[in-house]
């Protein structure tokens, strides 16, 4: 049975959503889910990163970015991409750019709380080979 | 395309993330004197939506100054991202530098 | 402030012991680790690895190993490494190999766990700078 | 070292770990012409105590066959298990191959 957890926090530069989707990519090989799987969850949290640091850096102080993910045995993966900043009004959230097409097209579904009292919070799900 | 010292090549490598936005921008400029335009991202391993929003900027501005760029890729994510932000109908893309360079031919 | 947590599942195959270096090393740079510090941590995490793998294999069904890290913001960490293989009597446990002489080398403390109800359990802390 | 037709070179690369037990056992013979050997570990990136235990049982027996074996490592985790492990004293380590080789023929 395969299953993990994974869960990180660092203050959101925009360096970090490299190191991160390294460290979710070496966490998904680590249970031994294929190369061609893993291509499109890395691509759509580094669009959840890659929002959560563009927009961290905006502000004076820099929050932090939190990513979790878990994978349980039957294939499903959650992954939480997390951050303190300050989130634009919700209507600007929705398709202005490319981040959040490309993240609905791979996830299986996608929960955006950008009321969330820490932040934007983007939960996307997937459904793996297991 | 007869005078090849006016066909211009821009190499990119490595994972194009929002950390290299301004160097992306820095290098996607168009030359006074390019009359085509061969981007090569062989060697790009992963990019995101920053990188593909300044690739977006690069070929529009090309299209306009009638400038053909053909963009080599053949990493995997790079062109499943293209495909998903539905770009794969605005830039060129091949997987092979020879047919790249066979469309800049016929294109300029 | 940094932090995150670790937790891997799978078969305890021989195979098993890489990936889940390779990503705890990953989870080390994604929370700004540096690599000198690293290099100890994964030598002594890859050890007890080795171990659990080893071990498990020398039975007829495989049971799993599990790794289990966090690190704190005050730049503890603590990682298990648990398996679920029949463990040898305790007299043998205590360095016989160079591994657990490696391990103890390494880590601030260790607590090694031969009667856990799952098999052998070892918990390593190291005190990285943070 | 006078014939240099008998001085082997054994090359091992990447990790050894648990998984290539095996594989580093068979690796790690002395061939009967060998009147010395260099290890060159300088692509190992990474060993574990299995690793150690193979060559421990490789240089014991070098030794017993009065072969001298020069080991080149290079990478810090290789540097460090093996201090570690207190092999240290036991192997001989060089950062250089030159300086590996000239062990070897002083020491053939
Ligand atoms: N984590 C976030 N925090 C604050 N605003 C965000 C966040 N993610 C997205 N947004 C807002 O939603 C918009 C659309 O996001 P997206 O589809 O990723 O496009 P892009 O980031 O390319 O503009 C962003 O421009 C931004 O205004
Ligand atoms: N996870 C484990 N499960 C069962 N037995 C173990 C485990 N770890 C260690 N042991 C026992 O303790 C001994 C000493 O371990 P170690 O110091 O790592 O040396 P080595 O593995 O090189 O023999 C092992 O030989 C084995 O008998």
């Amino acid at each position: 049975m395969v299953s993990g957890e994974l869960k990180l926090a660092r203050p959101a530069h925009v360096h970090a959503a490299k190191p991160m989707r390294h460290a979710l990519a070496a966490f998904l090989s680590a249970l031994e889910v294929p190369d061609v799987e893993q291509v499109d969850v890395i691509t759509a949290v580094g669009e959840a990163l890659a929002n959560a640091v563009e927009h961290a850096y905006r502000g004076s102080q820099i929050p932090d970015v939190s990513l979790r993910a878990r994978l349980d045995a039957d294939g499903t993966l959650a992954v939480d991409v997390i951050d303190g900043g300050r989130h634009l009004p919700v209507v600007q959230h929705i398709d202005r750019g490319f981040g959040l097409r490309i993240v609905r097209s791979i996830a299986q579904s996608i929960e955006l709380d950008a009321d969330a009292a820490d932040g934007t919070a983007l939960r996307m799900f997937f459904k793996l080979s297991a | 395309m007869s005078d090849r010292s006016t066909f211009e090549v821009i190499k990119l490598s490595g994972e194009l993330d929002v950390a290299r936005k301004e160097e992306l921008h820095a290098a996607l400029v168009i030359g006074a004197s390019a009359r085509a335009i061969l981007l090569d991202m062989s060697e790009v391993t992963y990019a995101d939506s920053t990188a593909l929003t300044e690739m977006l900027r690069f070929s529009t501005q090309a299209e306009r100054e009638r400038v053909p760029v053909a963009i080599v890729a053949t990493s995997p994510q790079l062109d499943r991202i293209i495909h998903y932000a539905g770009l794969n109908e605005v830039f060129k893309i091949f997987i092979d530098r020879g047919e790249a360079l066979s469309y800049l031919e016929s294109a300029s």
